[in-house]
């Protein structure tokens, strides 16, 4: 696939109809990748890759490097390209300065899941055919794939591209997913549980903003936590309003714009499953106001700028939430 | 503190073309609810943004209401409509974090229902003060 | 006692009598209305009103015909013949003996008599 | 093509011809009707209650058998449709319905009922087509004025049954061009014959029944044609002064297999 | 620095009694920012109100807080006093001791504390506040009428009459609308014709008046003041300005087998046409779904007898556009389709007929000239059975939920007019209420009854049977007798619901005017502006409001127009300044706020912004037009980044209040 993906870049920037490339690039570690902006065919060759550790979303990426005069080449695993779909909606990028190329996505790896299995030292990670080859410093272990796949890749939502000039490889079908399980987990508790859980969660945060940055929903011009005008910034104060209303702010804020890609999390240094706060509210819009994935197709309107006149009562969250 | 001499900090959005002109004849007509209650006056219940309830409760707010037109009376037509839907879906996350689902309600009243709105809020009080003091949304982020 | 008949006929009918807005028009299609003492549209209100012994206690209840002609002509969706029907299923579950019983059929049935109308009175009048 | 049939009991005894000349017309026009190999009386009407759900699984099974079959479930007798499609409305619309059915016949009832239901009709006018069916016709039947007469379990209700139009229905009038005759219009045709009532109260039924056949007749039909025993035996049972019989033996006699 | 003054309001004894007012004014004059702070018995007083003005200029007080009633009560008073004073009127804020404090609280310490938090709730968000200033807009002087019924003509009518220019469009080729079609009016049973022709002649007449007929609305910009409208005047095929409406035409056209629309299709006319005898513009049009020469260019005789020369088969339809200050919906109403009602054999039975199609077949004008007689063999009717609320108050499919209020008086007015003309004729009337609230109305009905001999019927008609002899067998309930009952009539008139013309949601779309579910526009304020829309500059007028009969359609019309005329007499319009603005800084152009703006206040512009690097970056950016905001505030909470913030309620101010009430 990343041969493939690496002729078609290096044709299309020597035919003319794109300059920029971007794609994944490998740093220190195997499973150390970050997106990356190409501009000719040897940087291409040199450091392209793709491969099951291209975890990051290359539409944020995108988004921040993006130029109107002159097209950029840009590939999309299926969660990218919801992702990438939410932000022409939204007229935050320009899509006739893109050319999108989808390419199918077999699960990342999690590199978290292989250090929390007690493995340090690690040179090298090779992923064939199912199996995880891992290489350090102390002796090698084989993992079984599925086992250190990363916990968004394994409740896949959809491995359809909703949006591309140009597909790669096979293109895949909605998935049937157990994503709302762990979410379903958090409701049964009482809400002292509940206050509990989140409170031993959001009390490791360390206010990096790596989740907001990574966010592709999270593009605002201005973030609201830094405009002083906002009322909720006050970044350095301690036990202020923003800093501990942070976390749901920001959901509250991409709910119904979040298509769920996951990235929150993965990025966050902490490890605190910030995307059960976004499948929260995607699970009570599926269930209010019917199904509905943002990022599903350019130009649909979100749940929170939409209604109906049946909608549901507010009093249905103290009635239990049964639609 | 026990349980009876608990006060608990209401806030109360009313939108100014129905709930807040309901409060106004609930006091026309002298009907009583506790004056825990504090009214916010915004133009419609749309106005009101999740931003400034969870502001409420990070303050130390124990119950925040919105009252608004009914739905289909709205001033502004549709205001009422997303309203309803970033409610629902706000108090719902805060039941989610571990906020008492009790301590977030809409209600819709109209100009004409003065009654109504003194009902509801010695409902909303009693509801509230039974739960007691709420817990700080700024403990979300103190180490235990 | 009379209340549960009530809320009893309202659940398995699934109709809401206040619905009805009195215009008659059930009453002014109903085929069998003459052989009637409680017609269409005083079902619905003597529900509505709980008078609920008398329509169990009258023949009405085993005169309808169940044709739908007011169902699918009332203007306001209240369904009659289903009211009618579920104050029937109260006289004949309660009934110690069935409105109709095996033992009379055969005086009532001819050589013509198609199968249908057997297992079609069965249903109507019989547990 | 191939559809799953539900006869119903009468047609296995008292209305054989019903059944006989719909299967000789079907097997004429290259539909190929499977009987349904272990059906149960539908009941003959349908029982409103919502709170009663052991007169409906008959129609229940018969659903699941034809879903089971992958084929379209045909129906002739006007009250073999009225109850199965009824039942499969109620297992649609009612949640507390296809709860209780479920639960009772341990499947999910919704999805192992969802089967499409036609009445023989609708079949010809649908899949046959009312144009192919004319062109099959071997012996029209030109110059024959006939009155169809629906009854009310064909159309009613008519959100249900999704039929025809309840108050002016066609779809019989359409068949009857088709086999070359014409149709009367009358304003009887979709009132009720007497039904059940007929077995504690012939007066009633006889009643009813005449003006049927009296309409009918006022307007200068030579025949009247249905497609419920009951019917039949009701609108007999009142004198009928023209003939009333099924609409599977005028089919068979224009495609000539009668 | 803000300097603030703070002003308790003792109302007499209503405040005072439960408050202590001094300890009010006291704690509130420590509070941050207050510079000054006094009771007052009655500060909405003359006195009072000086007490505020020497306040400001003594203090140079930058904002105000009143404590007194609710601002509903005297917001307004304030903010003129502060006004008077030098202060920006927006400076001041209410905090409303008395209807949310004092009266309802009994505990004087309670209410005390109350009133303090009110107090320095509103002294948080006062000193938020920034001056405002109404922005002003001009008012093109000139309005468009939509539709040319009787609602449509009064209102031109009297918008003319007070010296403005007026644009009438309708979509028929004659103004007139169904006022036309009717014979007689209720309860006093003059000619339709004989009060309706003259003031569509008036209008003809009027300088100030254009008839646009046979156009239609295509597009609408603009907001109040300065509408911009684009007119659709469909081809005619005849030149308007060279006819003469001599008719010379319809005479010798040989496509005679056209359907006469006009008189509900009960007859026909020729392809080339002029609705009616008394028709404004009195000019013919063609047909063209039955014109020889336009469908095949075979006949072309019209264009031979016209002695004006004013035949164009290549005309073309031309679009207008205009400005205007005010436009005025008045699209009217028809009675329903009646296919879903064959149980009443309407499509069966041409003896079956509708109101309206009645008062065509009683019309002088009218196909049979004036004789009642049934449409299947021109017979006289010797029965005739009148059905109610035919599709009215009924909530299946094919019904309309409402009242069609009009029915039962023109039903009385059909069968007097019957029984009157036609003694020996028994007419029977199936009622399930007679509603005829009204001047004189309930008098006429019973004058139907009493002295007219209509046999009215409590209940429905189940079914209409048509026989083999032709007659209609009628078989209803009346539930008075607790009877079925069988009338064997000649002719069944079902009084069909009426609903909004099939044009008025296309239109209402392109005015962004609401309308509810029944497709009627949604007017201001039910009781209090009943004849303009939530949306500015746009008026109601007639049944496309709701149903109404003529009086009520004419009373509603010169209301309507009364509202224009003070909208034209303005040259500029002050909007409320408390709108929603946008921070182009911060908007991310994503769309939000526009798709939750109820009144299509906001647009997208692109804009250059200057990056730090130097270079420039196009961006798009929302802009809020101020003179159509209404200041809803819907943006503000969809806007993700916080850009769109409303004047007045800024989210600093709300959450000030917040945490002043929570500290």
């Amino acid at each position: 696939m990343q041969e493939m993906m690496k002729a078609r870049a290096k044709e299309l920037l020597a035919s003319g109809e794109v300059t920029r490339v971007i794609g994944w690039k490998k740093n220190e570690f195997d499973y150390d990748i970050t997106p990356a902006l190409f501009e000719s065919a040897e940087e291409i060759d040199h450091d392209f890759v793709y491969d099951d550790f291209c975890g990051p979303n290359l539409s944020k990426f995108t988004f921040q490097h993006q130029k109107n005069d002159t097209k950029t080449l840009v590939f999309l695993k299926p969660c990218d390209s919801y992702s990438m779909t939410q932000l022409i909606t939204e007229h935050r990028v320009n899509r006739e300065a893109l050319y999108l190329i989808g390419v199918p996505s077999y699960g990342k790896i999690d590199v978290e899941k292989i250090k929390a299995d007690g493995m340090t030292g690690i040179l090298s990670i090779k992923s064939e055919d199912g199996d995880v080859h891992v290489h350090t410093l102390y002796g090698d272990k084989t993992y079984a794939k599925y086992e250190v796949t990363s916990e968004r890749c394994l409740n896949c939502k959809s491995k359809k591209h909703p949006i591309y000039d140009e597909l790669m490889g096979f293109e895949g079908e909605v998935m049937e997913n157990e994503r709302f399980d762990e979410v379903a987990k958090l409701e049964a508790m009482t809400p002292e549980e509940r206050f509990e859980f989140w409170r031993g969660e959001l009390s490791r945060c360390i206010r990096c903003n790596a989740c907001r940055n990574a966010c592709p929903a999270c593009t605002c011009e201005t973030c609201i936590f830094d405009n002083p005008n906002s009322g909720v910034d006050q970044k350095a104060a301690k036990d202020t309003f923003e800093e501990n209303m942070f976390h749901i702010i920001r959901a509250f804020h991409v709910a119904g714009r979040c298509t769920d890609c996951g990235e929150c999390s993965r990025v966050c240094p902490q490890h605190i499953p910030l995307h059960l706060l976004n499948r929260k509210f995607i699970g009570d819009i599926n269930k209010f106001y019917g199904t509905y994935q943002a990022g599903e197709e350019v130009g649909q309107r979100a749940p929170l700028t939409n209604f109906t006149k049946e909608d549901v009562e507010p009093d249905i969250v103290a009635k239990g939430g049964k639609v | 503190m026990s349980m009876n001499e608990f006060k608990p900090k209401i806030v109360a959005f009313c939108c100014n073309w129905c709930s807040y002109a309901g409060a106004d004849l609930a006091g026309t007509n002298r009907l009583n609810y506790p004056a825990d209650v504090k009214i916010i006056r915004v133009p419609c219940s749309c106005r009101v943004n999740p931003l400034f309830i969870l502001r409420a409760f990070q303050r130390g707010a124990d119950g925040v209401i919105l009252c608004g037109c009914h739905p289909g009376d709205c001033h502004y037509t549709t205001g009422n409509y997303y309203a309803r839907r970033r409610m629902t879906l706000l108090f719902s996350m805060l039941d989610y974090l571990g906020i008492e689902k009790e301590r977030t309600r809409v209600e819709w009243v109209s100009a004409a229902e003065g009654a109504k709105f003194a009902t509801v809020m010695n409902d909303f009080v009693k509801t509230v003060t039974e739960l007691g003091e709420n817990k700080r949304l700024e403990d979300l982020r103190c180490k235990k | 006692m009379h209340n549960n008949d009530k809320e009893q006929i309202l659940r398995s009918s699934g109709v809401n009598v206040l619905k009805c807005m009195r215009c008659g028009k059930c009453s002014g299609t109903c085929p069998s209305y003459e052989e009637m003492e409680y017609h269409p549209h005083q079902f619905v209100y003597m529900v509505e009103k709980g008078e609920i012994d008398k329509l169990i206690n009258s023949p009405s209840i085993y005169k309808c015909l169940t044709c739908f002609a007011c169902v699918e002509r009332c203007p306001r969706g209240v369904e009659p013949a289903k009211i009618v029907e579920a104050v029937r299923l109260i006289a004949t579950r309660r009934q110690g003996e069935n409105h109709l019983k095996a033992e009379d059929i055969p005086c009532v049935v001819e050589d013509d008599t198609p199968g249908q109308l057997l297992v079609s009175a069965f249903r109507k009048y019989k547990k | 093509m191939t559809f799953s049939y539900y006869p119903g009991c009468t047609l296995k005894t008292k209305a054989k011809e019903l059944d006989g000349y719909a299967r000789r017309s079907a097997q004429a026009l290259g539909i190929t009707l499977a009987e349904l190999p272990e059906w149960q009386c539908c009941g003959g009407v349908y029982t409103t209650a919502k709170d009663e759900i052991a007169t409906k699984l008959s129609s229940v099974r018969a659903l699941e058998a034809a879903k089971k079959e992958g084929n379209a479930l045909v129906t002739l007798c006007s009250a073999c449709h009225n109850v199965i499609k009824q039942t499969k409305y109620a297992l649609d619309t009612d949640d507390d319905m296809n709860f209780k059915v479920s639960n009772y016949m341990g499947i999910d009832a919704r999805e192992a009922c969802d089967t499409n239901v036609v009445h023989y009709l609708e079949m010809l006018r649908d899949v046959v087509g009312f144009d192919e069916l004319k062109k099959k016709v071997v012996n029209p039947l030109t110059g024959r004025k006939i009155a169809a007469y629906y009854g009310c379990l064909l159309l009613r209700p008519g959100k249900t049954m999704q039929f025809d139009n309840p108050e002016n229905p066609k779809i019989i009038e359409d068949f009857i061009r088709a086999i070359g005759a014409t149709p009367v219009i009358y304003p009887m045709r979709n009132e009720c014959c007497g039904a059940y009532v007929t077995l504690e109260d012939g007066e009633q039924a006889k009643k009813n029944s005449s003006a049927v056949w009296e309409s009918a007749a006022g307007f200068g039909a030579d025949c009247i044609i249905t497609a419920c025993p009951l019917c039949r035996y009701n609108l007999i049972k009142a004198e009928s002064e023209i003939p009333v019989i099924y609409f599977t033996e005028l089919l068979a006699e224009a495609l000539g297999v009668k | 620095m803000q300097k603030i003054g703070v002003f308790v309001c003792h109302c007499g004894t209503n405040i005072a009694g439960t408050v202590d007012v001094k300890a009010v004014a006291e704690a509130l004059g420590k509070e941050p920012g207050v510079v000054f702070s006094a009771e007052y018995p009655y500060m909405c007083s003359e006195a009072g109100q000086n007490l505020i003005k020497n306040a400001i200029k003594e203090y140079g007080l930058t904002g105000i807080v009143v404590c007194s009633c609710s601002p509903r009560m005297h917001e307004a008073t304030f903010r003129k006093t502060a006004a008077a004073a030098g202060l920006n009127s927006y400076m001041v804020e209410i905090a409303n001791i008395r209807e949310q404090c004092s009266w309802i609280h009994k505990d004087i310490k309670v209410a005390t504390e109350k009133a303090i938090v009110l107090g320095r709730t509103a002294i948080a968000k006062v000193a938020l506040n920034a001056p405002l200033t109404a922005s002003e807009s001009p008012v093109v002087k000139r309005a468009l009428v939509i539709g040319g019924g009787i609602a449509g003509i009064q209102t031109a009518l009297d918008i003319a009459d007070a010296g403005y220019e007026v644009d009438l469009v309708e979509k028929e080729p004659t103004i007139g609308g169904k006022m036309a079609q009717i014979d007689k009016t209720f309860p006093t049973l003059d000619c339709a014709a004989c009060i309706l022709t003259p003031k569509m002649v008036d209008c003809a007449q009027n300088e100030k008046i254009h008839i646009y007929a046979y156009s239609e609305v295509e597009k609408v910009k603009g907001f109040v003041g300065n509408f911009t409208v684009s007119i659709k005047k469909k081809a005619r095929f005849v030149d308007e300005t060279k006819c003469t409406g001599c008719g010379v035409c319809t005479e010798k056209c040989p496509q005679k087998k056209t359907p006469n629309l006009f008189n509900l299709g009960l007859d026909t006319r020729s392809a080339i046409y002029i609705p009616f005898a008394q028709a404004i513009p009195k000019v013919a049009t063609i047909d063209a779904d039955y014109c020889n020469m336009l469908k095949n260019g075979k006949c072309g005789v019209c264009s031979k007898v016209c002695a004006a020369g004013a035949i164009d088969y290549k005309q073309q339809d031309q679009i207008i556009e205009q400005q205007y200050g005010a436009i005025v919906v008045a699209t009217g109403f028809n009675p329903i389709k009646l296919d879903g009602y064959d149980e009443f054999a309407y499509n069966e039975s041409p003896d079956v007929v509708t109101s309206l199609e009645l008062e065509r077949l009683m019309n002088a004008a009218g196909p049979n000239g004036g004789t009642l007689l049934r449409p299947s063999d021109k017979t006289h009717p010797h029965t005739i059975v009148f059905v109610q609320c035919v599709g009215s108050r009924d909530t299946t499919d094919c019904g309309k939920p409402y009242c069609s209020k009009i029915c039962c008086m023109y039903t009385a007015k059909h069968a007097m007019l019957i029984r009157d003309k036609y003694p020996d004729t028994e007419v029977y009337v199936f009622y399930i209420d007679v509603r005829t609230p009204g001047k004189n109305f309930d008098e006429f009905y019973r004058r139907a009854v009493e002295e007219y001999g209509v046999h009215y019927i409590k209940g429905m008609v189940g079914k209409v049977m048509p026989q083999p002899d032709g007659k209609l067998l009628v078989r209803g309930a009346d539930l008075l007798m607790n009877e079925q009952i069988l009338i064997n009539a000649d002719m069944v008139v079902l009084a069909a619901a009426i609903e909004p013309d099939k044009s008025a949601r296309p239109l209402a779309t392109m005015l962004t005017a609401s309308m509810d579910t029944n497709d009627f526009f949604t007017e201001a304020h039910p009781k209090l502006r009943p004849v303009e829309s939530p949306t500015a500059g746009i008026f109601l007028s007639g049944v496309c409001q709701g149903p109404k009969d003529i009086p009520e359609t004419v009373a509603q019309a010169s209301a309507c127009a009364a509202k224009v005329i003070g909208l034209l007499a303005k040259d500029k319009l002050l909007s409320n300044p408390c709108v929603a603005h946008s921070d182009e800084n911060l908007c991310n152009g994503c769309s939000s706020c526009e798709k939750v703006c109820p009144y299509g206040a906001i647009t997208y512009v692109d804009k250059e912004f200057r990056m730090p690097d130097r270079t420039t970056k196009i961006r798009r950016v929302a802009s809020v037009n101020a003179a159509v905001c209404q200041g809803c505030g819907a943006c503000t909470v969809a806007c993700p980044s916080g850009a769109m913030d409303l004047s007045g309620f800024s989210n600093k101010q709300i959450m000030a209040e917040v945490d002043a009430i929570c500290r």
